[in-house]
């Protein structure tokens, strides 16, 4: 793993917090959808692993990860400050798929759409038109950079459970209503399990390729421990950090 | 270094006295995305396989890790293309880093162990290490190691048919103390102490699920440091300590309790220029106490 | 919660399922400079004594402790002032506390158990934890844990003298299952699973010295755990957990892999208010999942 | 444990700090010698046991421990901001004892000063004219708190191995000059353990009443585990957090 400084560990809301660090070494080589291991420096094995990060935003010079607080390990990543060393590790995984169709959905629930900015970055202007944005949580405070989403000029459909932001109900049930209509022509999902569950059940439904940013404890990230698998249609298993983590929804079992 | 007599094992000379652990490291089609030739050839003595069996296995349905407070529980179920199929695709990749390749070798009976002993011999393999200890499969593993005559067999049968470095790789568990005997006994070259130890997380409550599988890391290096301190005086031949060595200081803790040589296994996982960063801190220890001291057992 | 009946153990009943630990709490003198008689009877099931024998024993000397990563080596080699000056100078002060007193007994041969349980009879005792498992003594202790006849000696004679809540403390290391089953066959009235881990540390390394001991707290809790998850299908009897219980989250997973009742140790160590805490914690998690879910293991 | 929110925490050199607590509750009731248990609240099992630091100061409203950074659990502490909570665990242990005749010589190795702070506070006015404070450390760096020490009005007398500042040498080098003309009655001392062996022989040689503020590893520090054990010199056992820190030099064997 590579040391490097802390620029800054911004809170953006009550549980969720932006991690600004320099574009250095082998960061520079980073593609959307890839991820990064972060691990702090303080002589602490609990928690054991270095815990991985989509890559957020990668301009203005600096690589930004935006996270949320789950446990022990984002809880001490949301205490350093600006100067302390910690160690990262990338780039880890598989960029996003390049075969994606327009109009193409952006679905994120919740943190998960972290890496979605970075995405946009890299996406050329005229596709950027034909992409949309739907992002759902839990209440507003919980839907967070919108200005730094609304700036790439996309459309963004937003979603609350509480109804505090956008409109209420779930993300899904906004992208179900644009999937029947014939909008979209690709999705790309990020968020918890029972939401890609949803988003799954209807890319069959509807028949709309997607593709799926999926999450599950990874020990190392490198494919050294054969740890972190999902399930294949046709028999076997994905690694999801070689393999993934993004894949495609008709591909695996959830 | 006074002396670089404990990275001889047998009559086996190795470059530094860590080895990549089985399992830890992928089959090692991945591994130069992160550790250079270079670094290989200068950090690390030998490159222990994932286990291979005669067949190719699936492995376990996920989940297949679960952290706990400093340890991993891992039931990855010996995922492996085979040994031939790895002799194919994998090997010659990895002899091209003129580093030492130990066979870890998972048979689910004896005569599954000897087959491959045979293949190993023809292509003259540099070693094995006899996996009798794996927590996460059926059938063989750590059933094995619970019979100390039975090990002895197996032990016997693979000497016979194989000239190179043998290693037994006991579990920690069971009748430990018998089980190193025979294998002394049936001329192993050496002992890997030890493989993980069989333990459980509990990881959703409603409905209620578990994982069955091994605990490695640091949690269990007082364990396997016991083990090795009480094997060192029991049996002859080296000892190799596998458990929780994260820094030069555990590996150096091992030294002082008899092992010979050491395994680096979590440790890759959490990150993979782990064994340079653990072979640099053991020399700096080393020429700090002025050469590795006499074992002093108390 | 849906009935109290978890915290039932043979025919005795009790307020909490939460016990203190043996050798966690002092001999009890100083028990009360950190929790109130209140919070005990509201949050401590019973009160297991330190390791008490007939005679007094001076205890190990140091390094009697060492700091694993989330684990603790001791090796205070059963420190107490003996049965008949506890029950003289520390019993008449825990009773006034009206919660149970379980006596953690520590005998160097089957004569000297016989003798502390017959005392205890004629003083009519609540309860007994055979302790045949402390790794920090040399006579007695672990070493009886190795052989499942002795053990169905030890239990069978015990039984006969005493009548009242009869516990065996087993080792988590060597023939556990077998060793289970004779206490179950001697009529022992319930488990507890397990005591601490044989274990080493470094602590010296120049000279090269080393403290042998047992390890409890975090690290072992996966292990322990599995430990319950095995053992509560082999016997009928009920299982007192007791290996790395910190936060009612532990208790709960215990509860799932088929404990009854939970010992908390190390915790005590850490924080002396851990049992109130534990307590309100797994009560919340009682009520979380609306009353504790039916087993159901995998 | 008794949760509390950090008022500050100050690097006074390159590994020494000063952590300000708010004086309350059972805090109030301590004594000069005694000592707190100190955790941090993050969720992680490493370091599994909190650590022992005695009170530097309870003036100015707060409460003071002066603590050097040398493991996980100190390196810990160090990076614990303003207004975070930690837990804390006292009055522990006994206070210093009472028989101290004067003139009495305060004899500190590095931080073990912390407690002779606390100490002098509550020493009456006129005592401190008889008493002596004799600080040595490696370096001058490490030589903390002076203006603090010198408000007592008592006389100090420093060293430092490197002769950066004071005598150059070790303090009970010059410990020793005093105690051989007769100038002391009693000796308080506090430091690492061969400076505290050093002390002990000394006190012997000369005769003069000594108390040692001894440290070992305390899992509990409450009495509850009996793992903190001294020698007795007649045999058997002192329990350090039940029975000292401070125990009398005589009794011990080190
Ligand atoms: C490829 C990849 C990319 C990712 N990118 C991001 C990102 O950009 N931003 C982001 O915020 N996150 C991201 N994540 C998720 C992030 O890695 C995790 O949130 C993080 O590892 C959690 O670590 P922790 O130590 O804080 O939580 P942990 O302590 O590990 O706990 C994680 C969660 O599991 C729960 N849990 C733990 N044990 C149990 C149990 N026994 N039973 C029930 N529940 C349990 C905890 O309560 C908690 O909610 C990504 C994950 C992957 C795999
Ligand atoms: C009653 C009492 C009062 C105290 N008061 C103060 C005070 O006021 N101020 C203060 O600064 N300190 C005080 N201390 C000491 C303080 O408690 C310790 O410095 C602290 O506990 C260290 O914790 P740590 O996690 O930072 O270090 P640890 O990680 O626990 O390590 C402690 C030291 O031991 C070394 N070490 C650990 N393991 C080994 C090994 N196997 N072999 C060789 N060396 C090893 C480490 O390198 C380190 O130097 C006091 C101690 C006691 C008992
Ligand atoms: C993910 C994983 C996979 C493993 N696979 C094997 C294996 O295939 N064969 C084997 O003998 N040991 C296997 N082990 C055990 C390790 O080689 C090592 O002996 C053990 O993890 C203890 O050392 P450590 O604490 O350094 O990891 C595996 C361990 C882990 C964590
Ligand atoms: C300091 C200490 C002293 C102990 N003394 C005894 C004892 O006298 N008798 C006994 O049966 N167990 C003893 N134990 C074991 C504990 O009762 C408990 O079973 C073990 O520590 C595992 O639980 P834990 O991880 O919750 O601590 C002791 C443990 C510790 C840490
Ligand atoms: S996390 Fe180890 S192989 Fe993917
Ligand atoms: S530290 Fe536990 S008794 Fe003193």
């Amino acid at each position: 793993m590579e040391k490097i400084k802390v620029l800054r560990n911004l809170r953006l809301s009550e549980r969720i917090y932006l991690l600004e660090l320099p574009k250095k070494g082998s960061l520079l080589d980073i593609k959307p959808g890839q991820f990064l291991k972060i691990k702090l420096h303080d002589l602490r094995y609990d928690p054991l692993f270095p815990r991985p990060f989509t890559v957020h935003s990668l301009e203005e010079g600096t690589l930004k990860i935006l996270y949320q607080v789950v446990g022990r390990g984002t809880l001490a990543l949301s205490r350093i400050s600006q100067g302390e060393e910690i160690s990262v590790l990338g780039p880890l995984g598989r960029p996003y798929p390049e075969d994606l169709d327009f109009p193409l959905a952006l679905c994120a629930g919740g943190v998960g759409v972290a890496g979605f900015g970075f995405f946009l970055e890299r996406l050329k202007e005229e596709l950027r038109k034909k992409t949309i944005l739907y992002y759902g949580a839990k209440t507003s405070q919980d839907l967070v950079r919108l200005d730094y989403f609304k700036a790439f000029g996309i459309e963004i459909k937003l979603t609350t459970e509480d109804g505090t932001l956008g409109e209420k109900g779930f993300v899904t049930d906004l992208l179900e209503r644009d999937m029947r209509d014939g909008k979209i022509k690709t999705i790309l999902s990020c968020g918890p399990m029972p939401m890609l569950k949803v988003v799954k059940e209807l890319s069959e439904k509807y028949g709309i390729k997607t593709y799926l940013s999926l999450e599950t404890f990874m020990a190392c990230g490198t494919g050294f421990c054969k740890g972190c698998v999902i399930k294949k249609k046709d028999g076997g298993y994905f690694h999801l950090c070689e393999d993934g983590p993004t894949l495609s929804a008709w591909e695996v079992i959830l | 270094m006074k002396g670089e007599r404990f990275c001889i094992i047998g009559k086996y000379q190795f470059k530094t006295p860590f080895f990549l652990a089985s399992g830890t490291w992928g089959l090692g089609d991945t591994l130069l995305n992160y550790l250079n030739p270079g670094e290989i050839r200068s950090a690390v003595g030998a490159l222990i396989t994932k286990g291979l069996s005669l067949e190719p296995m699936e492995g376990n349905p996920p989940p297949r890790l679960f952290e706990t407070p400093c340890g991993l529980i891992n039931s990855i179920g010996l995922e492996n293309p085979g040994l031939k199929v790895f002799l194919k695709k994998y090997y010659p990749q990895l002899k091209a880093l003129q580093t030492p390749i130990i066979f870890n070798l998972h048979g689910k009976s004896l005569e599954e162990f000897f087959e491959m002993a045979e293949i190993l011999s023809e292509i003259e393999a540099e070693g094995i290490e006899l996996n009798i200890s794996c927590p996460n499969v059926k059938e063989g593993g750590i059933a094995f190691s619970q019979k100390p005559d039975v090990v002895f067999e197996l032990v016997k049968g693979v000497r016979e048919r194989f000239k190179g470095l043998l290693i037994v790789k006991l579990s920690p568990v069971g009748p430990v103390f018998e089980v190193a005997k025979a294998c002394e006994e049936a001329l192993s070259d050496a002992l890997t102490v030890a493989n993980t130890y069989p333990a459980l997380g509990v990881y959703s409550y409603e409905p209620f699920q578990v994982i069955k599988g091994g605990l490695s890391g640091p949690a269990i290096k007082p364990l396997t440091l016991r083990l090795v301190f009480e094997l060192s005086k029991i049996v002859k031949i080296p000892l190799i300590a596998s458990g929780g060595i994260l820094s030069g200081k555990d590996a150096f803790e091992y030294f002082l309790c008899g092992a010979r040589a050491f395994q680096i296994g979590t440790a890759n996982l959490i990150d993979p220029k782990a064994p340079i960063k653990i072979c640099q801190e053991f020399k700096e220890l080393v020429e700090k106490y002025g050469g590795l001291p006499d074992k002093n057992p108390t």
